[in-house]
């Protein structure tokens, strides 16, 4: 095993399934010379026919992914940034979320739409969206979100080798994180299963994509000032694993979402509702939500930055939660 | 073709009286109450469905719209599970899950009616790759109307197309208006296949009421994709002898005798007396006739014999597993 | 005052915004024909230029409303059924939402998209949609989700009068409440003021547009049983009366949300984790979650319509929260 | 125009200068850290700007793309506003919102630069029809690439804009890629103005280095959109001298010896060249040069200077009013 980045990780998951599966192939804008490095080598080893850049029309070419799955190929398509997915809600929310549907079962469309999560670095409101929380609120699309290396390629394979279509969300934050990943080509991390990717007893954390290295570096620092954080990352949000989150709260009765979207309607939102509907007994505070405020990211590095999930701002969060019991000594809450 | 000259002008004569008379016992249990939702009646457009369905294979492909029950009927579906779907039971065509607008029988290569205009066509260019990519020589033909070719999704549907020569044909169904609005005030064009220009596309215009020169036009563009040469827009200049969908009638009143025009014209009636012309007995036009209003008749005893679904199986077909049913439908 | 549908109050609106204000015009498909009866005379009275039917191409003519926004026009645009946003995706959420931000202020948008929930009678997936919870994801739109005709009239003419961009949902399942109108040129509901629709002590009903007409029925069926519901509606989304809602929750102890949206990052699911940060010491037991499951619509009327929000669905929640408690006699939990 | 013919030549010299001078020391200050996020420069394309904003009158509107340098100057605007928007200042003509690929200035009918592609065209179409209910004779102009035109936005807008003979003049600058994609590879017809045959909707191709080449065709547009002739679609041949975006190298040495054929067609020098065979004094256009050196560092100056948005500033704008400041962010 060598450390891989997250996008050698992407890199790796799809060459894999290219090479396992002939049906498999790639499409999107400029992925012949490969702006992130998703694609390295990709021409040689499969050819253009299978490696496919397209005309810049985002509707017309992941309606022709559903149409192409429609008929037996496995396409993955590459939509570089995800604020490029809305000139393509058409033939996302009425066509691919819903065929299979509509016509009774008779159409599967094994297809996946990736796309990165592109904020934090001065782009500015138009390519800094966030979106996969209202994709959560149309049925028929898978959703993962992964949040390290090894979990990129899990979900990846398992996401191309999965029989309905996927929307598969890469957030930028999380691009140089390094790790080892598993050379099995058989390596699959199945959709649906949360992970504890820190075991903690005070304060269960909700982290999404780029939150969650922010939850554990918060997790980090409490836990030298004897807090001590259970960080849950849902790593795919369709289908969620309610269960593993609604356990852990059982077990911390607090809970913080760590969520990089905006505010309102948010996988933030969802999570919060679903523990105050499931697991309210256990509850001993409010739960809290560091998200993104309901504004748009400015381009300003001055004003940018502070609108994010911060460590600073879970382990405030934290400190209000403690505070507030009587189990763990009270802190001066910020 | 595996048909004879013969049988194959029998058979499109077959296929348009199975739409025609579809339409007409939809429309009726439709205003019976027996069918909920919207109804978007084919009557009057036959002759563009059947004959551009004729001109393919069954394992080509076919992608349509709203107006949905004319373009299965022609690509050879039973009437049966089609009739079941208008009534919402499980043997529906969509297992009572699509209704009206979405008439679509993947077992004869129909892969989806849809009923957000436009919304097809990227599709239909996506099996066309399919195909292309798998080195089938299937094509992919899809139908749509002249104001869906004012939607991005025919833009972007076409151009890929084009840059890709994938074997897809374009078949717009102008029928001069898109629900109130006539093409002239959305479409600044002469002719919708005027738009081929845009994409490098050969294109053309066909009388859409002529079952033969639909047919021809076709196999011509079908001939084309199958053997490497990319894609072709059709259009075909039709009519709809009803107002866009029932219950609409303030919309066609407006339309005065240009109707009674289109009816001379009846796409039925001008291919009966092409044949009859030809030598075919009008005895044998009448049988098919009949048999086609029994064969509608068998196709609504069935449906209405047909149970609906069950309440879970609004859970299926989300996904490829069912999903988890909700506590308060399982008590 | 007249008895009038809602149906007429958004003709009246239009109709005594577009005489009071000549920069008010109005853009659809089909509008000259007046295919729901919202635009009734218009034709006669404001002539063609400023009632105006459009080709087929939302994004087209949605994008183009914000260009005459832009430079000082007031547009209304009729998009008759919410499923039709997505194909304008591209211009609601990159430009509509977001241009008065990104170029810093210089630009203003007033106008109004209008378009109607249409859910309920066999319309199938694809025209069935309930959107209104995503474009709460993106900051930028306000959103109006009025459930009676009163409502229907001074919300859709503060809309038109407002600065900002409005989408308006006309929920289908409200068209035939019928309401005396004020004939007050000046009638406007603030955005960002909900309404106590019924005052009740023992649980707070948080009801959305279709939902709303749903829980006071329940309310009234309940009372006969003792059980008091308090039943709010926001009516608009954005801005959100988060205060009345946790006001009313202080209050009652407990909260059930009716929302005829999916599940899933709902406005249901808003509402609910809004209560559980601000009112969690007030709250007695879970908030219950009344949507329609994350399932897609289906056609046959022998399976849509339980897939909706319910009187019994309602009452079922309220007898689960309040037999879990003590201060009203436990009833048995359905 | 109030311009002398000798003026306006000037003037066009001078705003093409200033706009090669902005995005040399925009690539340095950028190189150097000072500028956030991406930069898509617009050096090469400075005839197709100045040319098409000079036959155009201040209060005209023009909506651009992410290439967004050159058309507000182009149209006039003032510089330091600018550079501080590069820098993320308040004193920003987008008070820092904006940044590199939005640079709009109102105050000159710089109605917006979006970087989505194609979102611009139905923006500028409505500004159009803004104008045209206004009753007034103000244009609207939109630039947007050759990629921009594969996307459903470029068709809806210029149907929408055609079928309503708005008064808008759509400009493609085609520049032979859109990022690595070569236009031939996206496209299927010669040239993107062939497309205007859609729409019923004149057009022209035009030689994008040759300024005044496209101020004469923008000039004949711009005459018969006031007059309610409707819109015109124009192609201008262009090329840009870098890769798409700073640090995108990868992309660029593909390119070989393009880049040098182009720049043997220089749109300055040609220009230049022009003034001086008419006679004009090469001093006279040295001391333009000079003047728009200090110009853009007068600019840079000012953005120096100036300060950063306040944090609170990010809930201005997204409304008229402001936004409630969350908890976190006022203790
Ligand atoms: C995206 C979208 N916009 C609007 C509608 C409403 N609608 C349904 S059919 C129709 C007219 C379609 O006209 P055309 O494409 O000419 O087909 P025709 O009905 O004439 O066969 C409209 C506007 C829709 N279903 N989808
Ligand atoms: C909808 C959308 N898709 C993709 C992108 C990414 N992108 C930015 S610029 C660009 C190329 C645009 O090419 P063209 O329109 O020719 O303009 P040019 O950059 O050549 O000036 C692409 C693909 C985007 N910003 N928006
Ligand atoms: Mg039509
Ligand atoms: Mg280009």
């Amino acid at each position: 095993m060598a450390r891989a980045s997250f996008i050698e990780a992407i890199r790796q998951a799809q060459m894999e399934e290219m090479q396992r599966d002939e049906r498999v192939f790639i499409m999107g804008e400029d992925i012949v010379c490969n702006v992130f490095g998703t694609t390295t080598g990709f021409v040689d080893m499969f050819g253009k026919e299978r490696v496919r850049d397209t005309p810049i029309s985002e509707n017309g070419f992941i309606g022709a992914s559903a149409g192409a799955a429609m008929v037996g190929m496995r396409p993955i398509v590459d939509v570089t940034i995800s604020s490029f997915l809305y000139p393509a809600m058409d033939q996302i929310m009425s066509m691919i979320a819903k065929s299979r549907y509509i016509y009774g079962g008779q159409a599967k469309l094994p297809l996946v739409i990736r796309s990165c999560l592109f904020y934090g670095n001065s782009n500015a409101a138009q390519h800094s969206d966030r979106p996969y929380a209202m994709f959560m609120n149309v049925p028929g699309l898978k959703i993962i979100v992964p949040s390290d290396a090894r979990d990129m390629k899990g979900l990846l394979k398992a996401a191309i080798r999965d029989d309905d279509p996927v929307l598969c969300f890469e957030d930028g934050n999380c691009w140089s994180s390094k790790m080892e990943l598993p050379e099995d080509p058989d390596f699959l991390i199945p959709l649906g299963q949360g992970e504890v990717k820190r075991e903690g007893t005070d304060i269960t954390v909700v982290a999404v994509a780029g939150g969650v290295p922010i939850a554990l570096k918060a997790a980090q620092r409490l836990a030298k000032e004897g807090i001590s954080l259970e960080v849950i990352d849902p790593r795919s949000l369709v289908p969620l694993d309610r269960g593993l989150i609604v356990k852990s709260v059982r077990k911390t009765g607090r809970a913080i979402m760590v969520d990089p979207a905006h505010l309102s309607c948010s996988v933030a939102s969802e999570v919060s509702a679903t523990i105050v509907e499931e697991a309210f007994e256990s509850l001993r505070g409010p739960i809290l939500r560091v998200t993104t405020p309901d504004t748009h990211l400015p381009f300003s590095p001055a004003i940018e930055k502070a609108l994010y999930p911060s460590v600073d701002r879970i382990v405030a969060a934290a400190y209000k939660l403690v505070g507030a019991d009587h189990r763990i000594p009270a802190q001066e809450t910020v | 073709m595996t048909h004879q000259a013969n049988d194959l002008s029998l058979e499109k004569y077959r296929r348009m009286l199975r739409i025609r008379e579809f339409e007409a016992v939809a429309e009726a249990i439709h205003a019976g109450g027996e069918v909920p939702g919207s109804l978007h009646t084919y009557t009057g457009q036959e002759a563009t469905g059947v004959g551009a369905c004729i001109a393919l294979r069954q394992d080509d492909y076919m992608v349509g719209n709203h107006r949905s029950h004319g373009h299965p009927i022609a690509k050879g579906a039973a009437l049966g599970p089609l009739m079941a779907e208008l009534l919402g039971k499980v043997t529906g065509v969509c297992k009572g899950k699509g209704g009206s607008m979405h008439l679509s029988d993947f077992s004869v290569g129909s892969l989806g009616e849809t009923s957000i205009v436009g919304s097809g066509i990227p599709v239909a260019a996506g099996a066309a790759l399919g195909a292309k990519l798998q080195g089938t020589d299937r094509v992919s033909l899809c139908f749509f109307g002249d104001g869906a070719s004012n939607e991005g999704a025919f833009h972007e549907g076409l151009n890929l197309a084009s840059v890709w020569k994938l074997p897809a044909i374009f078949l717009c169904e102008n029928n001069g208006y898109a629900v109130s609005t006539p093409v002239s005030q959305a479409v600044a064009v002469a002719d919708i296949a005027d738009r081929a220009a845009a994409y490098g596309m050969p294109s053309a215009v066909v009388d859409g009421q002529d079952i033969d020169a639909v047919e021809a036009v076709v196999t011509e563009a079908v001939e084309r994709a199958r053997t490497g040469g990319g894609p072709t827009l059709i259009e075909a200049k039709t009519y709809r002898y009803a107002e866009h969908a029932v219950n609409m009638g303030r919309v066609l009143r407006d339309r005065g005798a240009e109707v009674d025009t289109w009816r001379a014209r009846d796409p039925i009636e001008l291919y009966r007396a092409k044949l009859i012309a030809q030598g075919v007995e009008s005895e044998a036009l009448d049988a098919i006739a009949r048999d086609a209003k029994e064969a509608v008749q068998e196709a609504l005893r069935f449906a209405r014999e047909s149970a609906y679904p069950d309440q879970l199986d609004a859970f299926d077909d989300v996904f490829v597993e069912r999903l988890p049913i909700p506590a308060y439908l399982t008590n």
